[in-house]
């Protein structure tokens, strides 16, 4: 038995295989709890579909060049909450004007609630993101031009 | 906001930085990981790999291998890295900033010994490297259960009230595995046989703070 | 629960049984089952809204189909 | 009565048991990567169950996670089965691509330009690399990637804007979308570099 | 502090030396006198010392540095009552000790020593499945608190007796010649710290010395509870001879023999822990 154990273990093409196995135990054990979980997403950066306006789905209210409401956990560290949601450059804002049909486009445009979390209250998120994809294209980028020398 | 501290597990607390929602914070635990992370992220920055002896199979010579001074450089560029990703994991104080620094881990210790020439080392780095990627999805889905469930994810809001759900922490604990921890060794063993020792060490450095430090938050939360 | 809901995760179901157990097994028919999940995905984040995210994962899917076909490209030339 | 995130929850559980019990079924090393690639679909779906704003913001490190791995894999993959200097089979070889490239690629990189940000670097990547694999041109490779660099450190210097000097916020938003959309951009058309032309 | 350290680094050697004598008795052999290993120590602390040129020098004497550091702070922290968790840092960041020492030479010995160290990692999880079946019992990592639980509720050994087997066995595979040491098997010439010899090899002796010590009060600490120094130190020399004779009638498991079954008892200490958890 632990014999057989070891042989498994000591296997690393067999190294996926067990890691799937623990993750489908977990899994079968998980749905039994399902019931158990209650839903509780209104308490950071709830959101408002407002399909009237030409910034929807990402109108959060507020006027531009304004301040915006916005839930964060800890307001009190970023003092400039709610500037980058209500903030449109000029262009977004003249092409709100024209037509209804680009709100995704606007607002993924700088200024915008995304910007906002991702600039501002999660920045350090952002940071880490950026950096992983920068390590992982050196690694690939490495091996890719190191093919030559061989 | 003092809860963190005030549990009997990790100690005093020292100190926080405040990064808009991401609160990393210094309890005596997390600053010991801390400097141990810049005790070996410094050694890999400053000090010259070993000169591995090498045997050659099939025969009785064996030789001094060198390390070609490019694959040194990358090396010990992705080391860094992943000093720096290990110093963000164990103090950060929020849970996806956590799972997202555990990611980073995963990749920096895949790309450490990328530039191994050895097939028998590629070959346990990619299998380890696909662990690394599907255990993407008990990280993030713990997160985001957790997110989902209690509506926060700054470990401060967090500690102490026990509204996490344990199948979420068993996630996070399952995720943090797969990005480098025990019954997966096997695939760190074979990754050690690569060459450059201060490199090398920085896999199993990240590897064990970024467990200790999970061990820390599913007791916290 | 919208239709674009319901519809989303039937779809990703159906994804994920026809990409686990595609037939016949080769790289290319996999990769080409891999596409009904991510636009059961898709329909899902459509039907909560996450236009931005779901802008993103249609460009990042379809550089991840670049890099399989390139690999699978180099492995298929070697048989 | 369950609710929407339960049954979202579940769907999501059933197919994770589905797309594991695939994985640990397969030992070919590159079908693995495939269904690596099924497995992240899965992680999008548990967030994008949260369905707030954060849901979003949260989806696209994912995202890049995802890619980022999948990239550096797939790169592992090529040298460790010892074919990548091998010329690519004729699979991206259909008339069409001689044809479309520049007015698509075109397009694309406009529109990214304007979205800006990371989906906008993802976009306009997108575009070139459309481009660049069916053109096929390599010696780019250095100045996209040192472009990518400088765009990386303008991000970080943003960052820091908005963290020590969060009154400068709208020029720390625009050098921040600014260079995200450059760094991606610059990574995702080195893709299309390395796809166009192996052999060179 | 300074004196407790010194004291407790000479009694950890001691330890050693006894470990030596008995299981060279429980075999039949006289064995090396009990204060060996201090002699050992001092002589080594005197010897020329060089570094060897294909090592990584950096990172070959820092680990020596760090040895020396982390136990020290494993004392320090047993002694003002810190946090269990943190001892357990202590203890995994001994793991890297262990790996840094291999790597470091470049010699294959001590490489293949390295890399079995690496495969053993699997001794931590029982050490980290008995920490939980702890913070189960006392609500507290504190070890002032578990200490202060103890004082009211009698020892922990009983309630919590998985979990002392768990930390038993952890005890066990950082002993030498124990069932679990395969990183310092015969075939490696002496595992991972072959190639330290001279001052570093004195420093690392002095180091696991008081390491030893460390765990074994920890234990005593931790399951039997505050009982005065001479009654503790009495335990001490009594876990230890139990120690050796477990290493004496046991062969050496081979490496993933080793990782499988402290695989097997963290899932059942596991298992222990969700049915109190579920049931208690």
């Amino acid at each position: 038995m632990i014999r057989r154990l070891s042989h498994i273990l000591s296997d690393f093409d067999k190294l996926s295989q067990i890691y799937a196995v623990l993750v489908i135990i977990v899994i079968i054990g998980g749905i039994l709890t399902i019931p158990s979980l209650e839903y509780q997403a209104d308490r950071l950066y709830p959101k408002t579909i407002h399909p009237e306006s030409p910034l929807d789905p990402y109108d959060r209210g507020g006027t531009p060049f304004e301040k915006t409401e916005v839930l964060a956990e800890y307001p009190e560290n970023s003092p400039y909450l709610g500037y980058v949601t209500a903030y449109l450059t000029p262009f977004s804002l003249a092409l709100a004007t024209l037509t209804h049909h680009v709100g995704t486009t606007i607002v993924a445009h700088p200024g915008g609630i995304i910007d906002e979390i991702l600039y501002n209250t999660r920045g350090l998120d952002t940071v880490v993101e950026t950096s992983i994809l920068f390590v992982a294209f050196g690694v690939a980028s490495f091996l890719f031009l190191r093919r030559d020398e061989e | 906001m003092i809860r963190v501290f005030d549990q009997g597990i990790e100690g005093a607390g020292l100190f926080m930085i405040e990064f808009g929602d991401i609160v990393p914070y210094f309890s005596v635990y997390t600053a010991t990981l801390f400097t141990f992370a810049i005790i070996f992220t410094l050694l890999a920055t400053f000090s010259i790999p070993e000169k591995q002896m090498d045997i050659i199979f099939g025969g009785d010579a064996y030789y001094a291998k060198e390390i070609k001074p490019q694959d040194l450089r990358f090396q010990r560029f992705v080391a860094i890295a992943c000093g720096t990703a290990t110093l963000g994991a164990v103090v950060t104080g929020d849970i996806f900033n956590f799972t997202l620094f555990a990611a980073m881990i995963g990749i920096t210790n895949i790309g450490i010994v990328a530039s191994s020439r050895s097939h028998h080392v590629l070959n346990a780095a990619y299998q380890y490297g696909i662990v690394a990627m599907i255990a993407c999805v008990p990280l993030f889905g713990g997160a985001a259960m957790i997110l989902a469930t209690t509506g926060t994810l700054s470990i401060w809001s967090l500690a102490g009230i026990g509204a996490a759900p344990i199948l979420a922490k068993i996630l996070l604990l399952l995720g943090v595995m797969g990005e480098g921890m025990a019954p997966f060794y096997i695939g760190k063993a074979e990754i050690t046989r690569a060459q450059g020792a201060p490199f090398i060490l920085m896999v199993h450095v990240s590897s064990l703070l970024l467990f200790l430090r999970v061990v820390e938050i599913i007791l916290v939360i | 629960m919208t239709p674009e809901f319901i519809i989303g995760l039937g779809l990703i179901l159906l994804g994920t049984v026809s990409v686990a157990w595609a037939s016949p097994k080769d790289y290319l028919t996999r990769l080409i089952n891999l596409e009904i999940p991510a636009f059961g995905l898709l329909l899902v984040m459509l039907s909560f809204d996450e236009m931005l995210a779901l802008l993103t994962f249609i460009a990042v899917s379809t550089v991840s189909t670049f890099i399989f076909v390139r690999v699978i490209g180099k492995r298929e030339g070697v048989n | 009565m369950i609710s929407i995130y339960q049954s979202g929850l579940i769907a999501a559980f059933i197919c994770i048991i589905i797309a594991f019990i695939s994985l640990y079924q397969e030992t070919d090393d590159l079908h693995r990567l495939i269904l690596t690639d099924l497995t992240e679909i899965m992680a999008l779906l548990l967030i994008a169950l949260i369905a707030t704003d954060l849901a979003e913001a949260l989806i696209l490190p994912g995202l890049v996670v995802m890619i980022a791995e999948l990239m550096a894999l797939a790169e592992i993959y090529l040298v460790k089965e010892g074919i990548q200097r091998k010329k690519n089979s004729s699979a991206l070889d259909i008339e069409v691509m001689q044809t479309a490239p520049p007015i698509l690629a075109g397009i694309l990189v406009l529109y990214g330009i304007i979205l800006s940000g990371f989906s906008g670097g993802a976009v306009a990547g997108l575009g070139i690399i459309f481009y660049s694999v069916c053109k096929g041109s390599d010696e780019l490779f250095a100045q996209i990637e040192t472009a990518s660099g400088y765009a990386w450190v303008a991000w970080i210097a943003a960052f820091f804007i908005f963290l020590l000097l969060p009154g400068q916020w709208f020029f720390a938003v625009m050098i921040a979308g600014g260079a995200i959309l450059i760094k991606v951009m610059a990574k995702f058309s080195l893709i299309g570099t390395m796809g166009g032309d192996p052999g060179v | 502090m300074i004196e407790y350290l010194l004291s407790a680094m000479i009694l950890g050697l001691l330890l050693h030396g006894i470990h030596r004598k008995v299981i060279a008795r429980v075999q039949g052999r006289p064995g090396p006198p009990i204060w060996q290993e201090l002699l050992h120590t001092l002589k080594f602390l005197f010897k020329e010392t060089w570094i060897p040129k294909t090592a990584s020098q950096g990172l070959y004497v820092g680990v020596v540095a760090l040895a020396l550091a982390i136990w020290s702070a494993a004392l320090i922290l047993l002694l003002t009552g810190g946090s269990l968790l943190l001892l357990f840092a202590l203890y995994l960041i001994h793991k890297i000790i262990e790996h840094g020492t291999g790597l470091s030479s470049g010699s294959q010995y001590s490489k293949f020593g390295a890399i079995r160290s690496v495969i053993s990692a699997a001794s931590e999880l029982p050490l980290l499945a008995s920490v939980a079946l702890l913070y189960l019992f006392t609500g507290s990592l504190m070890i002032s608190d578990i200490e202060a639980y103890q004082v009211i509720n009698g020892p922990l050994l009983i309630p919590a007796f998985p979990a002392a087997i768990a930390l038993y066995m952890v005890i066990l595979s950082k002993i030498h010649y124990g069932p679990f040491s395969i990183i310092e098997a015969k075939e490696l010439v002496s595992g991972y710290w072959t190639e330290h010899f001279g001052v570093w090899r004195g420093l690392l002796n002095a180091a696991f010395g008081l390491k030893t010590f460390v765990l074994l009060y920890t234990f005593v600490m931790v399951f039997i509870g505050p009982i005065g120094l001479p009654l503790t130190l009495l335990a001490i020399l009594i876990l230890m001879i139990t120690l050796s004779f477990v290493c004496a009638v046991t062969p050496m498991l081979s490496p993933y023999d080793s990782v499988s079954i402290q695989t097997v008892t963290t899932g059942l200490i596991a298992i222990y822990i969700i049915y109190l958890g579920v049931f208690a």
